[in-house]
This record gives structure tokens, C-alpha cells and sequence, in this order.
């Protein structure tokens, strides 16, 4: 049985952002309607020897190298926790082939209050193994699949036949100069913004339901992202502000967003009908 | 994770670094090495807040140690959370307490300084003179201020070492055998929220995130 | 006979930044190494309806409609003061399809100092229809393709054997709320920098001559460009500031940069080779 | 394209605007309805230089129109291109002159004060009383000031009309029979280097540009 992809709220957090379970404390919690865990690899990842961090003009550049200690270990750490969460959890995940993501969602299926896998696609994947890596990460949850941002437009489409429930955004990779090399690493911030939208928009119209994210920071950002036809939206530094999401929660329309959304909406989810 | 507000009452410049002095009630001030991160409240929020570290105790409230953005003013009510970490440790029965800051502003060990004092340890303090003219209020008399230079021998005198090297620690400091800490720069994004790795710092336990285990080590831990 | 792309600067003005041919009294025009016109169409075209300039986070999203006179009414009024320019002029083109394009590309053979063709792709372009498109623009003037910003990574390799001389890369697209309504555009601006630097070495790594151009403010920048492999940069919105180039001219690197190239350099130009 | 420095001398708000006075020679100052652009000195510079156009005439220098960045500080030196575009063309035989700013502040239409006062023309200004009562000055005793309610008289009593609408001209205007011109806002990011055709505006003999055309148009060329 799978289960929906039913949300109480169209504000999401992107994964990353806030650990592997939130820390105590975080009052705005509820206000989300469901919590990503940070990216989780079958095996432990340490930080990469050239992780950094550098701003430009709207935005940061974070390279840090997906560091977890693989999934056994956050299972035994933060399974528990995730139970008594007050609002669902979709657990991310990172997977080096089909038979890893099979491993991998496997051991979360039946999971106390895990609703949903979301699961990572390394950057520069072809179609065809972003096709088998989806198909082997298939189970009994809901699946979304986060593309790359730079091929979102064309994988979307390229995966709508797949067991993908949903799609989101990684965020796009850039380079910078920092301590007398080019580095590379994963854009955030504000500047993304205009670029998110219209990644949103052209995955929409292709009748692909897509979760926005990419600069989102205030309730008109939030209510572009719903017009430009993202079922729900992704938070990401914002979070690591001092505010939180802020009153975020007061901009979400009245008349409601994507979700639900079940499997058999795929192509034509409610929310995407209209546009 | 709490958030408070407080009034940023001052703002001046020691040697071209700009330097802070918040209202902070008492049981928010960080101890030595241990860091706040802050944004303003009013205008557009910055993309991700500012880290700050205590640089000294006045009357009027907390110094922060070089670093403000150069959008803040003073006057300006800043958005806090903080403080988190774990900071620097004087040993109770320090009694030769040296601090370190050969490359920069001496400002985030100072706050030890009261401290070594209180518990009758001598104190040394290595910085570079033109730092150490630039500071707003002259050292406590008990203090000996020395250059640079003076740090092999000042090592030999210290029973004690907290050491504040923003580029990199100098082999003289991690190769000491004595009983010592340094506070280690590295970016904060997500200041303890997600474990995202970017402060992780290699130590002979394993990783560790400075937002959490740090950003103060100890010496002998450091690979 | 075709001319090499000879540069004397690796600095160059992006099209649409400095009109048909340049003001007088710019002092600092000598120190492009040539002047790159607004696109020019073989028919004029009129200034979109729906035009637009909204401001975002280290950026602005612009569209305009692509306005211009048309080519004849271009020829007629500019290519005598072209022929003055203390710079080579390229004349940038945009053509409906590849007749189009060889109807305006003959032209332009023989006027004087005019060095190069500039040809930009409408985005979302195929490449088998930028293929035919940059055929169609061949003629004894060496080819500079402009690739839209989303799809350079995929065109430029797919369009090494073809006529092209080397690649530059157009504005990405953005989408903001403007006017009540979602409103698109091209992105300009320094938060552009790392995705454009991301781009330039994706194209210099896969063997071709790539122009950089995105986001470039100061030297940084432009030694950045020229690190991630691009033979030679593009300037936008810094043209429109009030320090014009203003001494990046001071940060180009004594060793020199990609450039001249010649058409048989095409897969691998000496500055790429040593990559 | 002629680029010049100024200092900005002073900053204030009226009714909420941001109002600037530059220190600027005489043979730099935009008449009415002209551009400049300007951009900070020091700094980061912006993505673009910001648009600015008169407001009034002191002893002491230019009055920059509403709308100065939050960034700008009094005492800071600007750079500036301009003047460029075509103003208000004031008519010598006006005697009845209406400025209009029935939305927003009337600064952009004060600077033809004097010259309509100078050729002894009869003046009237329709603005919105909060703005009105903003002004830093008072307007000369000579020149009534009458609500937006008012306009339609005030329209049928007029031989000239300037108006400044930005948020687009109401009916009663562009019906208007009378000779007139309007400052029409529109972006100018490139302030005529380049032909980019973001200030293009729609007009009887076709499409104009607003940097190098306007952005001041006659009424009765307006589309
Ligand atoms: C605000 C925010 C904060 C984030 N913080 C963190 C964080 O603290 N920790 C964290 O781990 N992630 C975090 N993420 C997620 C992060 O953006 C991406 O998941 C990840 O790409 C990190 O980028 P990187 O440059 O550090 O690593 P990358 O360099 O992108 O990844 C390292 C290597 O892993 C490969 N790879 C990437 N994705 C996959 C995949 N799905 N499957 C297989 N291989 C892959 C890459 O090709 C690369 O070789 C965050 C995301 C957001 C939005
Ligand atoms: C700083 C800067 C300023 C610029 N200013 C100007 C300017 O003032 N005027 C100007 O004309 N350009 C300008 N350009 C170039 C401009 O970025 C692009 O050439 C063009 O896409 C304008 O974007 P737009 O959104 O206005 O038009 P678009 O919406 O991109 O173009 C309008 C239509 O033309 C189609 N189209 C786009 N390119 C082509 C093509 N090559 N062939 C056929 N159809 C095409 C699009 O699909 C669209 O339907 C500038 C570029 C830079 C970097
Ligand atoms: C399957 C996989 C596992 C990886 N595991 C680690 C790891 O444990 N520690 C680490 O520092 N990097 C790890 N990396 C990342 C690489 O060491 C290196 O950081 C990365 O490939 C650099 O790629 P980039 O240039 O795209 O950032 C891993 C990469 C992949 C694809
Ligand atoms: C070959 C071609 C010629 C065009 N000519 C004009 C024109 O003369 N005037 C105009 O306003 N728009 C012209 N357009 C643009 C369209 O009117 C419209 O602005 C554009 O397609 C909107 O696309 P966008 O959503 O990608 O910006 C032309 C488009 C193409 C492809
Ligand atoms: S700052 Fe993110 S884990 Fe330490
Ligand atoms: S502002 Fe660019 S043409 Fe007028």
C-alpha cells in the first residue's frame, strides 16, 4: 500500500537545512508540513577534504560533501525521534546505483511517521540511469525525486513515466574563486530566485508536480512559486536565519496548493490542471 | 533554539577591524570562544547572519570581537541566537596563562583575562603592537603584552596556551606538549541547526562539528 | 578566405550593451578588443508589450523584445561609423532560420572592420535546429555562436564540427512577480558569476572555445573567467555603471589568454590545450 | 558620455520619501523632467546606477526627486552621468500653468516653478495634501496648491499642463485637448548608451525612447 503525498502545509524544508532530526526547540516546527532529513548515503561520508564556503551578491556558495554517517547509524540514532515528531517525515537519500537504493529504502518502509522517500540524483546523471536509479529506489512510500537544477527541465519530463510521485530541486552548482583555486559547490540564497521559478514553471507545464525551491524568503517569494504552478515549496537558508521561516505561514493562499497529490495524479495533479 | 534581541550601543574601529559593544543581559553572554550568530532586525535580512564572538566585558555590555558587517550601526537592534559551542577552558590551576593571537586582533581572548585573574594566574598576552595599541581600554597593569617574536620563549614560561590563529595554526603552537586550546576559524551557515558540515574540523577523536564540539579544540586533539 | 578571431583584449562588450555602434566621447572603447553590436534581426522588431525590469538580489531581470530596425535600416545608419571604430567590430545576428541567416551574413562580407559574426540562438533551441541554424550563418567571417545560458553545456559539444569559431553565452532566463502577474526575462548581474563560471569551464573542459560572460565586475572576476577556461569575456550591466570597464583592463594576465584563435583550433585552441 | 562626481549633502524624508540635496554646478543641473544617473563612490557598487531627477533648486545645491537608496548617506560622494533625455519645455506664452502630481510627491514638477513665476505666469500645483504639507520648503506665496478632487476644474481653467503620474495618466489627462506634456516613469538601465529599449514608450510617431526622447512627452503624442 502506498501511502499519499498528503501535506498540511505547502512549506517544506530542504534537505540540509535542518539536520537529521530538527533540534529541540524549533517552535516553528509544526508550521511545516513535513521534515526533510539531511541527505543519507548507505555508508558513512565525511566532509570533503575541500569543503568551503563562499559569498557572492545574493547568495553562498556551500560545498561540503554530503557528510552523514550512512544510514544504519541514523536510523539508530533518529528513528525513534522521528516517531514523535509532530509532523511527517520524508527521509533523503543518496545512492551510488539501483541495487543501493533498493538496500536503502527497504529498511525505511514501515517506518513510524516516515511518509515519504526524497531521493538525490548526483549531478550530470543521464536519463536513462536516473531512470533505473528511481526504479530501484521504488517501495511501498511515496517517492519524490530531487533532480539537478541544470537538468531539471529535461529529466522531469524523462522520468514522468517512472514510480516518481513528485519531483524537487537540488541546488544548482557554481564555481567561485576562494583561497587561490576555482571552487565548486551548491549555490543558495536569493539570487536563485528568478532562475527557480522558471524551473518551476517549465516542469508545470510539462505536467510534471514539482516541489519549488531556490531563494525563497519572504510570502511573495513563496506565493510566486505556487503561481508559477510548485505544489509545495522548499526552505533553505532562510531557515538558518533568526527567524525561521517568519510568518511565511500567513502568505499561503487561501484556496490551497498542489497537494495531495496521490501517484495516479502524476500527470495531471489538480493543482497543475488549471494553469 | 532561542532567539533574543539586544541593542548594539557602539561601534569603533582597533586597527581597521570593526569592533562592537552590545546590550546583552547577563546569562546570554557567551564565555571566551564561544559564538553568537546575529542579524539586523529591521531592512533585508542578510543571506545567512553574521558570527560573532565575545571580545571583552564593559559597564555598558558585551564588546564583539572584529567582524561586523559594515551595513550595522549603531543604535541598531540585531537579532541573536546563540550562545552555542563549547569555548575555551582555563584550567583552575593555570598559574602561567599565555594567549596567543601572533596574526590578528587579540580581541576573542580577552575575555580570559578577568578570569586568569581572578583565579591569581600570571598572564601574557603575544599580539602584534599595532593591535595592541588599537584596543579601546588598556590592558589590566597585571598583564605583560609581548610581539610576536616572544612566542618561543613566552611557550617555555606557560603552563597554560589559548591561542586564536585565524590563518592557520603556526607548527610552533601544534607542536607544543603543554596543555592548551585554540579556537579554529571556520564558516558557521547553519550554526549547529543541521549538522551541514561546514565547520567540520579533523581532530584525532574524528570529525567534529566547531559549531558544536568547538570552534575551540584542544591542542593535542588537533591532527 | 575567412579572418582569424584575433583579439587585442580579451575584453569584449556583451551584445545589447552598447547600442548599434558605440556613443562618442566613450574613453575607454579602445579597451575592448572589439565592439559586439545589439542583435540585429533581418526585420525590425518592435519592443515587446509586456517589457519589464525588476531588480532581484544581486541582479535584474530584463526583457525587452529584442528591439532593433532591422538589418538594412542597421547597415544604412552604423556601418560607416563601423568602419571608423578604433576596434574591430562583430556583428551580432538573430535569425528566424538558416536562410534568413545566410541572407544577412552575406551582407555583412566585406565591410569594413567588421571581423566577426555573432550568432545568437533562440533558447530552447535543438541541436540539430542550431546546427542547421549555424550552417545556414556560414560565411567568410569567422562565427562566434552565442548559446543560451541553460543549454551551452549540451550545445556547445553538440556543435564542434559545425562552422563555429568559438561560443559565448547568453543571459540565463529568470522568471519574478512584476505587475501582478509572473514576468520573464533574461538575468544580468554579478549573481550570475558562479553559474556562468560553472558553464565557461564545463564548455573549456569538453574542447571548446568558450567567451565567458555573466556577473564579471572586477578583476577577480575576469582572472576567475579566464582560470575557468575562457579565452576571452564578455561585460554587461558593469558597462551600464558609471565606471564603464573601469581598470579591469589592469587585471588581465601578462601571460595572455585564449585568444587569437583560428577556425582550425576549433576542438583544441591553444589555451585549452593545457587544461 | 560625460561621467562627473558630487557630493550628496544632505537626506531627509517627506511624507516617507527619500529626498537628497547634491552639491552641483550650475552647468550639471538637470532641468525639469531630465535624468541623471548616480551611483555611490565607495562600496559595492550596484547592479545599476539609480535613476535621479531634480526636485527644486536651494541655495545650497540640487534637490534629488523621492526615491534615493537606503545605502546613501549624507556626506557621500556620488558619480553621475547626465544630464541626459528632454524635459518640461515650459510654453513663454503659458499664463495659466497646472503641474500635476495628483499620486505621489510634486517634487519632480518644482523645478518649473521659478521659470513659470519668472515669465509671470499663474501657477497651480494639484498634489495630495500629505505631500504638500512634507515639502522642506513652503511653495512661493504666488502658487496655489489644490487637492487631486480639484483637478478637473483646474484643468478647464489651464493652458499649459505638466504632469508626473507614475503609476500611469488618469483619462481626464490624456483626453485633455489643451497643450501638455507628461513625465512618463520607465526603467532606464542602460540611460541611453545602448538603444536597450527597456524606456521604450508607445507613441503617436512611433516608439520612443524615454532616455534619449523623454522621458518627458506631449500629451498629445502619447498613445
Ligand atoms: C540550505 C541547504 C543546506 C544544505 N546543507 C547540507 C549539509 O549540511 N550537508 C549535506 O550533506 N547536504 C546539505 N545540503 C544538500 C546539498 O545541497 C546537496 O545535497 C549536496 O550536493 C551538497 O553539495 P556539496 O557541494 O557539498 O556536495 P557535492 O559536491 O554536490 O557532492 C559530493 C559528491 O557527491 C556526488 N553526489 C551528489 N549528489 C549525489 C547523489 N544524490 N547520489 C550520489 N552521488 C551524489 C557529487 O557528484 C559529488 O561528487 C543542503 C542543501 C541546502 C538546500
Ligand atoms: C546587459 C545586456 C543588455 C542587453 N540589452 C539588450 C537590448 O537593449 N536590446 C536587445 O535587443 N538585446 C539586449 N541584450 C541581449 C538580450 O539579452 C538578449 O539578446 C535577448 O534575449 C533579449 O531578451 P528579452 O527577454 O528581451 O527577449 P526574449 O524574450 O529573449 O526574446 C524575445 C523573443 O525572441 C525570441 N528569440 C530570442 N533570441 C532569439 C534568436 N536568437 N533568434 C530568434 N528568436 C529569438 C525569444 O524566444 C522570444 O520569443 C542585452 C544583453 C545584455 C547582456
Ligand atoms: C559515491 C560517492 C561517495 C563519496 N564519499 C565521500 C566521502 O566519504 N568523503 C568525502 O570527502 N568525499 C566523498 N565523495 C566526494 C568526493 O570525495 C569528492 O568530494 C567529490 O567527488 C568532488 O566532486 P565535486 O567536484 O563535484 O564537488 C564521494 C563521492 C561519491 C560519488
Ligand atoms: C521571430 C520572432 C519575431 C518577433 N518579433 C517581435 C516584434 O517585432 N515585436 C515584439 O514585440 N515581439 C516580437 N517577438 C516576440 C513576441 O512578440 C513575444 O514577445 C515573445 O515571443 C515572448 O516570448 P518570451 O515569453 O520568451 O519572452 C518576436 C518573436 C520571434 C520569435
Ligand atoms: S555550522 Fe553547520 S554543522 Fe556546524
Ligand atoms: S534606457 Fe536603454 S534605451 Fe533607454
Amino acid at each position: 500500500m502506498k501511502h499519499d503525498l498528503y501535506l498540511a502545509s505547502p512549506l517544506l524544508n530542504a534537505a540540509g537545512t535542518l539536520g537529521f532530526s530538527p533540534r529541540a526547540g524549533l517552535d516553528w516546527l509544526g508550521q511545516l508540513g513535513a521534515f526533510i532529513t539531511n541527505p543519507i548515503s548507505l555508508h558513512h561520508r565525511s566532509p570533503a577534504h575541500d569543503r568551503t564556503l563562499i559569498p557572492f551578491e545574493g547568495g553562498i556558495l556551500l560545498h561540503t560533501g554530503l557528510i552523514n554517517p550512512g544510514l544504519r547509524y541514523v536510523l539508530n540514532q533518529h528513528a525513534a525521534r522521528w516517531a514523535g515528531l509532530p509532523v511527517p517525515v520524508w527521509v533523503h537519500l543518496i545512492a551510488s546505483g539501483p541495487e543501493e537504493a533498493a538496500a536503502m529504502t527497504r529498511q525505511l518502509e514501515g517506518l513510524e511517521n516516515v511518509h515519504a522517500v526524497e531521493l538525490g540524483l548526483p549531478p550530470e546523471i543521464s536519463p536513462a540511469a536516473a531512470l533505473s536509479l528511481v526504479k530501484g529506489a521504488h517501495c511501498e512510500l511515496p517517492l519524490v525525486v530531487q533532480l539537478p537544477f541544470e537538468q531539471a527541465a529535461q529529466l522531469g519530463p524523462a522520468l514522468k513515466g517512472s514510480p516518481a510521485a513528485a519531483f524537487s530541486l537540488a541546488p544548482p552548482r557554481g564555481l567561485l574563486p576562494g583561497q587561490g583555486r576555482l571552487a565548486s559547490g551548491r549555490l543558495l540564497g536569493p539570487a536563485l530566485l528568478p532562475q527557480a521559478l522558471n524551473v518551476v514553471q517549465s516542469l508545470a507545464k510539462a505536467g510534471c508536480p514539482v516541489i519549488g525551491s531556490g531563494g525563497v524568503t519572504c510570502g511573495d517569494d513563496l506565493r510566486a512559486m505556487l503561481e508559477a504552478g510548485a505544489a509545495a515549496v522548499q526552505l533553505d537558508t532562510l531557515l538558518w536565519g533568526l527567524k525561521g521561516p517568519g510568518n511565511l505561514a500567513a502568505s499561503i493562499p487561501a484556496e490551497g496548493w498542489g497537494f495531495p497529490l496521490q501517484d495516479e495524479d502524476l500527470d495531471f495533479p489538480p493543482a497543475l490542471e488549471n494553469q | 533554539m532561542h532567539t533574543w534581541t539586544a541593542r548594539l550601543i557602539e561601534i569603533w574601529e582597533e586597527n581597521g577591524a570593526r569592533v562592537g559593544l552590545l546590550e546583552c543581559p547577563a546569562d546570554h553572554r557567551p564565555s571566551a570562544g564561544r559564538c553568537l550568530l546575529g542579524a539586523a532586525r529591521e531592512g533585508p535580512p542578510p543571506v545567512l547572519p553574521h558570527l560573532l564572538f565575545p571580545g571583552g566585558l564593559l559597564p555598558e555590555g558585551l564588546v564583539l570581537a572584529p567582524g561586523l558587517p559594515l551595513s550595522w550601526q549603531p543604535g541598531i537592534e540585531l537579532a541573536l541566537r546563540g550562545p552555542f559551542g563549547s569555548g575555551f577552558h582555563l584550567p583552575p590551576k593555570a598559574r602561567h596563562v599565555l594567549l596567543a593571537a601572533p596574526q590578528h586582533s587579540p580581541r576573542r581572548l580577552l575575555p580570559l583575562i578577568p578570569l586568569a585573574l581572578a583565579q591569581r594566574s600570571e598572564v601574557t598576552l603575544v599580539c602584534h603592537p599595532d593591535f595592541l595599541a588599537a584596543l579601546s581600554h588598556p590592558l589590566p597593569p597585571l598583564v605583560e603584552a609581548i610581539p610576536p617574536e616572544a612566542l618561543p620563549e613566552a611557550l617555555d614560561w606557560a603552563d597554560y596556551l589559548a591561542a586564536d590563529c585565524p590563518a592557520g595554526l603556526p607548527h610552533l603552537l601544534t607542536e607544543w606538549r603543554g596543555s592548551g586550546q585554540a579556537l579554529i576559524s571556520v564558516p558557521m551557515p547553519c550554526g549547529n541547526l543541521a549538522d551541514c558540515g561546514a565547520c567540520a574540523v579533523n581532530t584525532r577523536g574524528g570529525w567534529k562539528l566547531a559549531c558544536k564540539d568547538g570552534p575551540v579544540f584542544d591542542l593535542r586533539d588537533l591532527a
